[in-house]
């Protein structure tokens, strides 16, 4: 460390920015804020990088959401819910996930659509999701009747995944493979040639 | 969601099921906090580890029955409003016409991609917890937020017609224990097999949803046997062999 | 959990309970979270004072009111100043818009009422909104057990709907039918009674 500095080094004005931030927090933002030339900020934020890694530290430098943001290390979350006497929030259930799957892959779509992807009502979980801000109404199906809510994920979706943003998700071809996808066409193929009459045992 | 609140005599209960281990309190509380999803848990074997746990001799017992029949009677009405179909206008669009083979088809390949899309969230979201944020946050300046008035008045809207319901209350107070209907199934399986639908035509909701409760007590304790011949067919109380 | 995560060293864990603390943690609170033993406090407090010297850092380690605060470097206040001027305030969920609801229409109502009448708990949301000056707690029930604070909207939630009163906003009859709104009162009285007959469970 070099002796008394006055004016700040470019990674320290981009930390106290962070510090004062509890979401992500945009390059251009970051720029605007620090006055930092494009060239420094990367600069800064290489420095930032090394100096809240998580091998090293017990606040890191996270690149979630389109920002950049610190928080704590997990490996210190036990000492935060100790201070905080707060158990850490449940896991979302499997219908949780499915539901978040259908807004990431799918969406933006409606209730009914989750519901009918889904093949049961999804209405709790959808307001559970929301009330956790997970999941958001991101605008309306004006061609669908009652225009209803069209659902997406949200910033916060995608910094509790760690994801940069929807596009940091493997394609959703890429997590089925083609002989699961021919053995469903295969069962259902089979099943449905025996009974001609017995038609009404969906459910 | 309403819920009669539970005693305290089954504070020392405690369930290991796939999808939650822990006090048997928490988990009705996961459940009406819609954390847990009651599809996702499996009744019977919930009813089969109280029966585990159960210590008929103990000094609380027909408390902790009581308690244990009303909550899983709530469960079991929950579990069934939530598979049977939705009413509300969003949803009417899942229809019953049968579909095709290929329309079929084309459903469970988007369903199987969705299901294991959502294994992979799963453990995206597991790799990712723990980190908390930064409380030194600034306020914004004032008046910098704007609040749309029509999603005020849609908001109240929304939340001041949603039903709140499953109301468990209007069941009334337990007035039955497991050990009564217990003894009236006895009673009429004595002079051979019966239905649980003839058994249980004269009884209310609750009455009927404690006597599934105590038939499966019985079942479980060898005192007769339940036969279903198909899924979701009629069930039938025999007395045991 | 990854079975190789390392045991986080003793200054890390500091820093991270401090991270998500706005005000000075004492000696005595931080060993209860981070179940350090007087000497590792003492060391992680040396190590954290030279990793957050104000010649050497954007972030500083403050000793104020007999206790340990993370916060910004006075150096860097211009950035954190434009920083605040610029920064979008994040909007509203749909839950936050349900709370303002009821205590706009129905208020002043206690937490409790408010999650009543939606059916879910809303302190949490309840906590922003008053954090963000958008609700206020204006009195108290002193009916009720405890006597809860009760809470309404703010001049500030006012201002930001451009609306010069309640008045302008629409009656809650033209949004609800009054079947609707009757239940809505009989929630928001149920408070905590329960049937006479009921009884079995006192507390």
């Amino acid at each position: 460390m070099s002796g008394q500095e006055r004016v700040p080094r470019p990674a320290h004005l981009v930390e106290a920015v962070l510090l004062v931030s509890a979401s992500p927090i945009g390059a251009s933002d970051l720029r605007s804020a620090t006055g930092l030339s494009e060239q420094d900020l990367v600069g800064a934020l290489t420095d930032l990088r090394e100096r809240y890694d998580p091998e090293a530290s017990g606040i890191v430098l996270r690149e979630v959401a389109g920002g950049y943001l610190l928080s704590t290390n997990p490996s210190c979350s036990p000492a935060i819910e100790r201070f905080r006497q707060e158990a850490r929030p449940a896991p979302l259930s499997g219908a949780a996930h499915e539901v978040l799957a259908c807004a990431l892959y799918l969406g933006p779509l409606t209730r009914g659509a989750v519901s009918r992807v889904r093949g049961v009502n999804s209405d709790a979980v959808i307001r559970s999701l929301i009330e956790r801000n997970l999941l958001v109404e991101v605008g309306a199906d004006h061609d669908a009747p009652g225009s209803p809510a069209l659902l997406g994920v949200t910033d916060e979706f995608l910094a509790a995944t760690g994801a940069s943003s929807r596009k940091d998700f493997p394609p959703v071809d890429s997590l089925v493979t083609q002989e699961e996808l021919a053995r469903v066409r295969e069962r259902l193929a089979s099943s449905v040639t025996t009974p001609p009459d017995a038609g009404s045992e969906s459910s | 969601m309403t819920f009669e609140p539970l005693g305290r005599s089954l504070s020392d209960f405690t369930v290991e099921l796939d999808v939650y281990s822990g006090p048997y309190e928490w988990l009705l509380a996961l459940i009406l906090k819609d954390e847990l999803e009651i599809f996702e848990v499996p009744l019977r074997e919930l009813v089969e580890s109280y029966l585990l746990a159960r210590h008929p001799d103990a000094a609380n017992a027909l408390e902790r029955d009581t308690d244990f029949a009303g909550s899983a009677a709530a469960l079991i009405l929950l579990k069934s409003r939530t598979l049977s179909p939705a009413i509300d206008a969003d949803t009417e669009g899942i229809e019953d016409e049968p579909l095709s083979p290929e329309e079929l088809a084309e459903r469970l390949t988007e369903y199987l991609k969705v299901r294991r899309a959502a294994e992979h969230l799963k453990d995206r979201l597991a790799q990712n917890v723990g980190h908390y944020v930064s409380a030194h946050t600034i306020a914004p300046r004032q008046g910098s937020l704007g609040i749309e008035p029509d999603r005020v008045s849609l908001a109240a809207r929304q939340a001041f017609s949603r039903l709140i319901e499953p109301p468990v209350r209007h069941l009334g107070p337990i007035t039955v224990t497991l050990q009564e209907l217990a003894g009236i199934i006895l009673t009429a399986i004595a002079g051979g097999a019966i239905s649980y639908e003839s058994l249980t035509s004269d009884m209310d909701r609750l009455n009927r949803a404690v006597a599934f409760a105590a038939a499966l007590s019985l079942a479980q304790d060898g005192s007769l046997t339940l036969t279903q011949a198909e899924p979701l067919g009629p069930l039938t109380l025999e007395p045991a062999r």
